[in-house]
């Protein structure tokens, strides 16, 4: 499959409040020992033809990330990552 | 697609045989331009200009998946209104749930209310009302009613009529994926308990900003003439907008299902016509004025596909093709309008008369200033009664600008004409403890607070919406509930003067054999001619006068 | 009389609120069209509420491409007063006309409520009909408006009188809790270097007609831009 | 560092208003050649000690996913995803 993965995570310095509330919840699991939870989007490209790793990177700079706040990094899907 | 069509939620093989009075009863009314059988009932308010307005249920698809369900329930109702030739201006949401500290409440109902804000936020309506309630009884049951109120020009009014041999059946909006296939026949029809889990594949998700579209580029179809007729597509999908669009014209149609464009290219012809996909209008269109409306579409980006033809007349048959095989020839008329038609039997409950015995009067009451102080703060601070801002601040009130009142008030208003200033009231109530004890006088308790909310605005109530939310039809207990309800709502509103104008009937609502309260929703609409003169529910001023009025 | 122009992208939702404010405020309102690039004689622009393209992805950024935005931001460089109003900011600041980003409330929520505000800057195209440290009252309506930026951005927003309009708590209401979505420094609208670009997370449009809104304290925004621009071209 | 990454993906057959709206907009940047885009939420959660496999699929259950629609995997950072 010609799939180009691109993961976005808000910036280190940028407050995300959604991985927050759940790291808050976890201890109303019974799950401690976790020191922070950060939460972004993953976003999974299908190319017609070959995966284009080039393409995928100007289209996550252009509109898929805003620089002003988040990063990303762009990867073709592991076999790990099919590890459930 | 018998087996779909034929259920309780699409032919209301159940309700049919009581639903009648709200016509036989109904006081004459020239104002109505179109009632009940129709997507919505229409009401003309001024010589130009008609309001169409509806309540439906969205209960076991929002238990299954809070969010969602009720996201595509504000969708449905939006799109019921729309298919009348309406702007959609307004939204209400009367809900129930389960008790308030229950975890399973913690569950669904932040669920329920993201998804109609985020619904009903992304499609610039604003929410001007509704109900929170909480009882054990809807723990395993929620409610999720929604209501939506529109607006046309009076001679703008669309019919779904597949008329005129020749005329092109177009297919307007989302692509059609495997979701949402038997949600109507499997999750409406039939009582909810834990083997939710294999009906999962059920769930539909909304895409509100495609439903917006949807609306833009229908009012424009509308205001260029280039609609013959037009249905929205929801439980049952293809198979009930094609057959009823049919059946009300006595015309046939030949379908080549190879057309609809899919989500997923492996979906069979019978997922095909079951899918419950949102965001799709069905139209009928002259063939001379394809191109246009095909380029409206494309304006507003969405898909526009001509999937076939309506055929000849009387005995018109609905054939349709799937790789140049045929897979459906049936005269629609046997889907849409042949369904069975039940009388069931009905029982008065048991219990009846010992819930009647348990008098208030037998209660405690509260004898010193200290023991009414504290019922007075707990009724105050009792989930039911407290104030409901933490829900509807989630909602947009102010879209459209033309919000006159919405919560706290009893009746949201909304401006329709800047110049004039007209504008319509609309207030949903029910009260389901009430109905439990008594059907028939819980019925018209919900009209009578519906009726007064609208009247202290200073509207004129003028048509009735209803949603009746009961258990399962096939308890004899239960259908002589809904009979005694439904019997209750029509000579109220014989007596009022006021006519039922559309509404929605949800059956199965219970957890194993335990039905919910009955819970009959009543929405009335008021007109004002001039909204700056309605009341708001405030004290205005220093010194006024304070009246009680009534018994 | 003043043309101003009023954009509607697919999913604009604010577009009829923004179009009657500027005819209230006595101007003439100019619908302009996503996909066209052409701004027909306008001489100020206001990108309204709503949800352009869904915002699935992050608001405005998919608006930001749209063909009028190309015009929008040249004629910005020139000088054209241009508002931006909740969706309308989060567009200007992925269209990189203004500093820092829209991101998700605080609390998760989206939240609309009858917010106060206290206006910072009076030197903009939009907001000198106000007095400095006036206090109106207007709606908000958002889930993603939460204003982020990084220390030295704020710093110099702060110090070149950039920020516009703050959120305060109101008279006699409660010191906690007036910050509608954890908005760095309070911060509810700022402008560009020139004063003629202004994004501001509040709806002064749907405060314009004492029946529909909380105040009429949003009008000034509409007259001011008017009388801003008969002055300009006087 | 003791992180675990967990990727919370709709299910295929459930419709990804998100992903499409993406889809459509990348004509516009003039990128041809993708056939489809979807978009799901990458989780990073910190362990104070030893990435814990195990605790992380639990909060992926409980807490992260929503199984009526979607679907979950659990992995270690890879290295690869740190290519940018
Ligand atoms: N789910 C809801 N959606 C919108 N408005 C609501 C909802 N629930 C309650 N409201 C509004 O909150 C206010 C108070 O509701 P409620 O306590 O039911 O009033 P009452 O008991 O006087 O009928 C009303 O304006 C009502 O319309």
């Amino acid at each position: 499959m010609a799939r180009v993965v691109v993961d976005v995570m808000l910036k280190p310095e940028i407050l995300d409040p959604q991985g927050q509330a759940v790291a808050n919840a976890l201890p109303r699991l019974g799950v401690t020992g976790v020191s922070s939870v950060r939460i972004g989007k993953r976003i999974e490209i299908e190319f017609d033809g070959e995966p284009d790793l080039e393409q995928a990177r100007e289209i996550a700079d252009k509109l898929l990330a805003n620089p002003v706040i988040e990063d990303f990094t762009i990867h073709l899907p592991a076999p790990a990552e099919a590890d459930k | 697609m018998y087996s779909i069509m034929w259920s309780e939620h699409c032919s209301y093989k159940s309700s049919k045989v009581h639903l009648r009075q709200f016509q036989e009863k109904a006081p004459p009314s020239d104002r109505m331009l179109a009632g009940m059988g129709e997507n919505a009932g229409v009401i003309k308010i001024s010589d130009t200009i008609a309001v169409t307005f509806k309540v439906e249920s969205h209960n076991h698809p929002s238990f299954v998946e809070p969010h969602q369900g009720a996201a595509t329930g504000v969708g449905g109702i939006v799109r019921d209104i729309l298919a009348m030739g309406a702007r959609p201006v307004a939204v209400m949401d009367p809900l129930r749930f389960g008790a308030a500290d229950h975890p399973d409440t913690r569950r669904v109902l932040p669920g329920v209310v993201n998804g109609i804000g985020q619904y009903g936020n992304s499609l610039g309506l604003p929410n001007i009302g509704g109900e929170v309630v909480f009882d054990p009884c809807y723990q395993g049951n929620p409610l999720v009613n929604a209501l939506c109120v529109g607006v046309l020009p009076v001679d703008r009014l669309q019919k779904k009529e597949a008329t005129g041999a020749g005329n092109v059946v177009v297919l307007l909006g989302a692509k059609t994926g495997r979701d949402g296939i038997g949600g109507v026949s499997v999750l409406a029809s039939a009582t909810f308990d834990d083997e939710s889990e294999t009906r999962r594949p059920s769930v539909q998700v909304g895409d509100p900003f495609l439903e917006k579209l949807l609306i833009e580029s229908c009012l424009e179809l509308y205001d260029a003439g280039l609609v013959v007729g037009i249905q929205d597509l929801g439980g049952a999908g293809l198979t009930c907008a094609l057959t009823e669009t049919a059946a009300a014209a006595g015309t046939g149609m030949k379908i080549e299902l190879d057309r609809v464009p899919l989500r997923e290219p492996s979906m069979l012809p019978h997922e095909i016509l079951a899918s419950e996909s949102q965001e799709r209008m069905l139209l009928i269109v002259d063939p001379a004025r394809l191109d246009d409306v095909l380029a409206v579409a494309a304006k507003w980006g969405l898909l526009a596909t001509a999937l076939g033809e309506v055929t000849e007349g009387q005995g018109g048959r609905l054939e349709i093709s799937w790789r140049g095989r045929t897979v459906v020839d049936v005269p629609p008329g046997s889907l849409a309008d042949d369904g069975p038609v039940y009388a069931r039997p009905m029982r008065e409950p048991n219990d009846r008369f010992l819930l009647q015995a348990d008098r208030a009067e037998t209660l405690p009451r509260p004898r010193t200033g200290d023991e009414l102080r504290e019922t007075l703060l707990r009724l105050a601070a009792s989930p039911n009664l407290c104030d409901k801002t933490w829900v509807t601040e989630q909602y947009d009130r102010y879209v459209l600008g033309n919000t006159v009142l919405a919560q706290p008030e009893d009746a949201g208003i909304v401006r329709i004409d800047e110049e004039s200033g007209l504008g319509v009231a609309i207030s949903v109530d029910g009260n389901g403890r009430f109905t439990r004890l008594d059907p028939y006088h819980g019925a018209r308790l919900a009209l009578a607070e519906s009726y007064r909310n609208v009247a202290v605005t200073g509207a004129v109530p003028v048509a009735v919406t209803d949603c009746l939310n009961f258990g399962s039809p096939e308890d004899p207990a239960v259908m002589w509930q809904f009979a005694e309800a439904v019997r209750g709502l029509a000579d109220g509103c014989q007596e009022l003067g006021i006519p039922v104008t559309g509404g929605n009937v949800s059956f199965y609502n219970q957890t194993g054999a335990a039905p919910i309260h009955p819970t009959p929703i009543v929405g009335v609409l008021g007109v004002l001619d001039d909204v700056g003169y309605r009341t708001a529910m405030g004290f205005n001023a220093d010194g006024d006068v304070i009246l009680l009025l009534g018994e | 009389m003043t043309r101003v122009g009023v954009v509607t992208f697919p999913g604009s939702l604010d577009d009829g609120d923004a179009l009657r404010a500027v005819r209230v405020a006595g101007g003439e309102a100019v619908s302009l069209w996503h996909d066209d690039p052409a701004l027909h004689g306008v001489e100020a622009v206001i990108l309204p509420g709503g949800f352009s393209y869904g915002d699935y992805l992050r608001c405005g950024a998919i608006a930001r491409f749209a063909p009028v935005m190309d015009s929008i931001v040249k004629a910005a460089g020139d000088g054209m007063p241009v508002l931006g109003i909740c969706n309308g900011f989060q567009i200007l600041c992925e269209a990189h006309l203004l500093p820092g980003g829209l991101t998700r409330n605080q609390h998760l929520h989206f939240r609309n409520r009858d917010q106060w505000l206290r206006i910072e800057s009076v030197g903009t195209a939009w907001t000198g009909s106000y007095e400095a440290g006036q206090n109106i009252l207007v709606p908000v309506k958002s889930g993603e408006g939460c204003f982020v930026a990084d220390e030295q951005t704020l710093d110099l927003l702060e110090s070149t009188g950039r920020v516009v309009a703050r959120y305060v708590p109101g008279p006699g209401l409660s010191e906690e809790g007036y910050n509608p979505n954890g908005s760095l420094r309070d911060i509810a609208g700022i402008s560009n270097e020139a004063g003629n670009v202004v994004g501001l997370m509040p709806h002064p449009e749907h405060a314009t007609e004492a029946l529909t809104g909380p105040s009429v304290d949003g009008l000034g925004f509409f007259t001011h831009v008017l009388g801003h621009l008969g002055r300009v071209s006087a």
